[in-house]
């Protein structure tokens, strides 16, 4: 779950990460008295689009009046397919130099890896690979300081600003660990007359663990189909195709997609409902896809904990209540395979035993 | 005579008397899996498909030793579970669970390596040493004794690939699930060094997909190490950047991971890459023939 | 540093320890207010001395006069050669049974060690050692839960017992590491209706790392001497003979002790001065010394990083501005040796090469 | 020929720039040992007594490999700078300073373990293979070439009792010192197991104190496993209980680590233990002598 800026910046403070002075508002005028107080001040528009800057989600006001205009123009774009519900109107800081500072996971190495460079402020792919100093952490021993001193040394970083990094580096590992980040993020980290300031946050919490942490709100910037299939706990994405795709395993799921496209079709969507689904659970899946209105419903099921039966079921029990009116390729083998089959002829369906055969049968009803 | 696992292999159930860990005890009994005892917290005492269970897995060793344990365990005790395996001496570890939280990840790598132990998945089918020895959730039928070793990120992907080539009547040595996720014990690499070395294994089937840079750093080794023969199939071509396309690890983020990358550093290896899964067994049947 | 039993409780609080009802009182007025508010009862004398309850220091109360009566008394008693300043009234528990619990350091395993027994409540040192359970505990690893389960396991302790046990004992090792604990001791480990609950409290935090926890009291249950000693970082204990020893090493001060009894001779201190110190240092060593009023004193110098020429210095300095008035055996090897033989000398002390010689002379000096 | 370290041995110095790491420096480059170089953070560049000063150990080490560290630390600081060596692939470390806390002395060893690292002390006065390589503060002239091992507990009193040995003319091979501490990392049956595999070694003198049960348990394996000739010598005779003698780890704590109870344990091993320090040499010549 991606966080927004300013959420990101309650974590640094309460981290002890120095952010810029500001405050998040929900209405034009609250810009105004926010630069009133604050002096001069720039705005950010918060939505979780990472191109905000160039899209014009960013702005800088050095008077209440001009903070109220921005704010307004910031609040009724549209970016990324999202409006902004809040700003963030902040003090503007003097920065003498821009550093990107991050903590993510290196999934070769199986540890977190810190990643710095003196080259901030840009989007990170064009920092050159060698001017990032990266530095895995093994979490057994924990981020010490002769970590930070050698990653220091690697830069070239001495001094006053070496005994920033010696404070900043474990607080935001802390941060990283304790709150289950995937991704810690501060680009760029502001080197100010005060210090290191964290001008920008992207924080990403481990969905899988967001669980540990019910006082962080839950973030609802997607698509009414995004947030019903979370609801479901199946994995999906919206293409945008024609052919409704339902399988049985991220892989299989991909490689379906795959087939389609390499047979001239064009998948409407990604739908893993995985391993062990009952009647019920892939029954909603079903809804939910014929909810997208494709205009070909292709479902490959290799049963594997997966019981052909279950599937097939669910598909009479959808086509009964609901109705499919649309062309159907249906694959299916494996656990409980001529259950299943016995079920779906009942209702007029025959079914393919090889993947090509189905996934070639559904770009051929696509033409029909 | 295979990687890992063998019909030796002494293997403990930790999350027994759940559904999943007493049905695939079943399974895995069926398949003539070598296993010693089950674990379930307060469940000491009972047994399960004949298997003996106890409290800890410390009693469990005590009793019995053993040298793997496969993990039913809920996601959010997985951590726990995983660390007493390791504590009591495991040294092959079978993370059968999904949604275990990242840094749970991080940590119990970080601790099989101080223990020398093998850690397979987490979010994976498990691994199959064909008519010997099957730790894993995978169908029993597919997997029957043959000259090639088969490693995959993904599971029904891996089912599908191995179930074309034993119809077309090729059988597999080993067969190990990487697992779906961004930290998993096991990448293409280890299994590959693994697979090079055993003198049943004549070629090597590798599945993956989008996301990480494990198939690029495979195709490095396969260049510098290898002398046997490998194909691939990847899945995601037609996949969008920055979409998480059902493992936690298939993503392309920041330009990374791409299918053109890890295509073109196979094929740089000599790697052949299959259009489609069912092209993967005539192409391990060229290499095989020609051997 | 030995901490009270308030004290160690009100970490234990800290850390989610669950501990008795309980007031710190100063005067037996406050113990009769505290009964009025807790009902029935325990008034323990806050010394360090562990023999407190054998030696009536510990007394149960029923009603406000009963507690005033025995804090009046408790006030009164000298234990370990101390009486307290402060007594811990508390709200008598209900006990279904006494348990053991510490967490100590185990020096050949290099690791903490949970002890536990479910024979709690008697001396730690008449628990039969197979009813002890050790459990050493890996610090990259931590407390898990798998850890205290097997614990249990072996303890024969299920169910809702377990549950307690799994809850304490992280909370125990957290505090017994965060606040860096030599020992942290439960005796009794109360259970009760409401759960486990820590009767007692012996904590002890290592010297060492006191710098770490300035928010700590320091406790001065120590004689003048000791205290003096600690001022100047001096290795000093006091013994009841007759010849004062200073050496420089704490294996050979203990071995010069030694071979004082060896030769019919009674030490009157352990003082090792340790390495290196200057001659101020030295100076004040020797006059801590000369204050407890010993017959002979006897200074065996084996010179490493210790100078010889700066203790023949500091002796005659002192010598010099106080006088010294007793008989003096020296004995003077190593670093600097012919320099310090030299500055002797000039005040009129032969001094030994060979410690056998020095410390016989010293005894015989004792005898003249 | 030596145990532990020999005239190959390249030896580190963190914390070179400090009076102490100076002055030790020159000290041991004058007994011959190999320095290959210090670290300071900050003082990169310098150089101390002809060795180049670098800011980082990794640094260091990228310039020249390093077998050893010896650590002139302030107690506050050495945690950091043993888990940086550790890190840095150093395999043997030297601890001088005292005072460091408990839980970080346990630190290091935790992952001194991880790496298969010896650590010597903290507050030891090092180790010294006679003739070739000095790691440590001990004065140099006391330790000449001879066929005694020689372990113990404190410094001074190992001085003495070596400076006997010398003097009678009986030489050393290698001295280790293990710290007084609570927690130190070699203990006596590290040493010794060492001492019986080194050829040159022909006794060993063990010098020990109360507390703990370091002694009870170089007894025991001197019983099953040694067939060299060990002499002690043990300090605290006349401590009382309770109290602690200098050292962290010299204390008699709830009737354990008693003189009565080492002395019986090493005499049961068939150790002869001195009355005093002067003796010692006669007790080794004797063993020595009957070889």
């Amino acid at each position: 779950m991606k966080l927004y800026e300013y959420l990101g910046k309650e974590l640094f403070d309460r981290y002890g990460i120095a952010v810029p002075a500001g405050r998040v508002i929900e209405n034009a005028g609250q810009a105004a008295e926010a630069a009133a107080e604050l002096g001069e001040v720039v705005i950010k528009s918060q939505v979780l689009t990472g191109k905000r800057g160039k899209a014009g989600g960013i702005a800088f006001a050095s008077s209440p009046d001009e903070a109220k205009k921005e704010a307004e123009r910031i609040f009724k774009m549209e970016l990324g397919g999202f409006t902004a519900d809040k700003l963030l109107v902040e003090k503007k800081v003097q920065i003498e130099q821009e550093i990107y500072l991050a903590i993510t996971v290196d999934g070769t190495a199986q540890r977190p890896v810190v990643l710095v460079s003196l080259d901030g402020g840009m989007d990170v792919e064009d920092v050159p690979e060698e001017r990032m100093i990266r530095w895995p952490v093994d979490v057994t021993v924990g981020m010490q300081g002769f970590m930070v001193r050698e990653i220091c040394r690697k830069l070239g970083v001495k001094g006053s600003l070496q005994k920033e990094f010696l404070k900043l580096l474990p607080k935001l590992y802390k941060l990283f660990r304790e709150m289950d980040a995937e991704l810690a993020e501060i680009n760029p980290l502001a080197l100010t007359p005060d210090g290191l300031v964290a001008a920008d946050a992207k924080v990403t919490i481990d969905d899988d663990a967001l669980y540990r942490h019910p006082q962080l709100p839950r973030i609802k910037e997607k698509t009414a189909l995004e947030l019903r299939a979370e609801e479901l706990d199946l994995a999906y994405v919206e293409l945008d195709g024609d052919i409704a795709v339902m399988a049985n395993g991220a892989g299989i799921t991909m490689a379906t997609l795959d087939m389609v496209q390499h047979y001239g079709g064009s998948p409407a969507n990604f739908l893993d409902f995985g391993g062990g689904a009952d009647v019920e659970k892939t029954s909603q899946a079903l809804e939910l896809l014929l909810g997208t209105n494709p205009r070909v419903l292709l479902i490959n099921i290799f049963g594997g904990i997966t019981r052909c039966d279950v599937v097939a079921e669910a598909f009479a029990r959808v086509r009964e209540s609901k109705g499919i009116n649309l062309p159907v390729s249906f694959r299916l083998v494996g656990t409980n395979e001529a259950e299943g089959r016995v079920i779906l002829e009942k209702v007029g369906i025959k079914s393919f035993t090889s993947m090509d055969e189905a996934v070639s049968h559904a770009v051929d009803l696509l033409g029909a | 005579m295979s990687i890992y696992i063998n019909d030796k292999t002494r293997v403990l159930v930790q999350g027994i008397t759940g559904n999943q860990g007493s049905f695939h005890t079943g399974q895995m009994l069926a398949y003539g899996t070598k296993i010693i005892g089950g674990v379930s917290p307060g469940k000491g005492g009972q047994s399960v498909e004949g298997v003996p269970v106890y409290d800890t897995v410390f009693e469990a060793v005590d009793k019995e030793p053993a040298d793997a344990s496969i993990l039913f365990i809920p996601a959010p005790f997985a951590r726990d579970a995983a660390l007493e395996a390791l504590a009591a001496g495991i040294k092959i570890l079978v993370l059968i669970p999904e949604h275990i939280p990242l840094q749970d990840a991080i940590d119990i790598m970080a601790h099989a390596r101080q223990n020398d132990a093998v850690v397979v998945g987490p979010n994976t089918f498990g691994l199959v040493t064909s008519g010997a020895c099957k730790i894993g959730i995978m169908p029993n039928q597919y997997f029957v004794p043959g000259p090639v070793g088969v490693v995959s990120r993904s599971g029904t992907l891996c089912y599908e690939i191995v179930g074309h080539l034993t119809e077309s009547g090729v059988g597999t040595t080993t067969v190990v699930g990487l697992g779906g996720d961004r930290v998993v014990g096991l990448h293409f690499v280890d299994v590959l060094k693994e697979f090079e070395k055993d003198p049943e294994t004549k070629a090597i089937v590798l599945v993956g997909e989008i996301g990480g840079s494990a198939e690029e750093e495979a195709a490095a080794f396969i260049k510098s190490s290898m002398t046997k023969p490998v194909i691939a199939y990847l899945a995601g071509k037609s996949a969008p950047p920055g979409k998480r396309m059902g493992h936690a690890g298939a993503i392309i983020e920041r330009g990374r991971g791409t299918f053109e990358s890890k295509v073109e550093a196979l094929t740089a290896a000599k790697v052949k890459v299959a259009d489609l899964p069912t092209n993967v067994p005539d192409l391990v049947k060229e290499v095989i023939g020609g051997k």
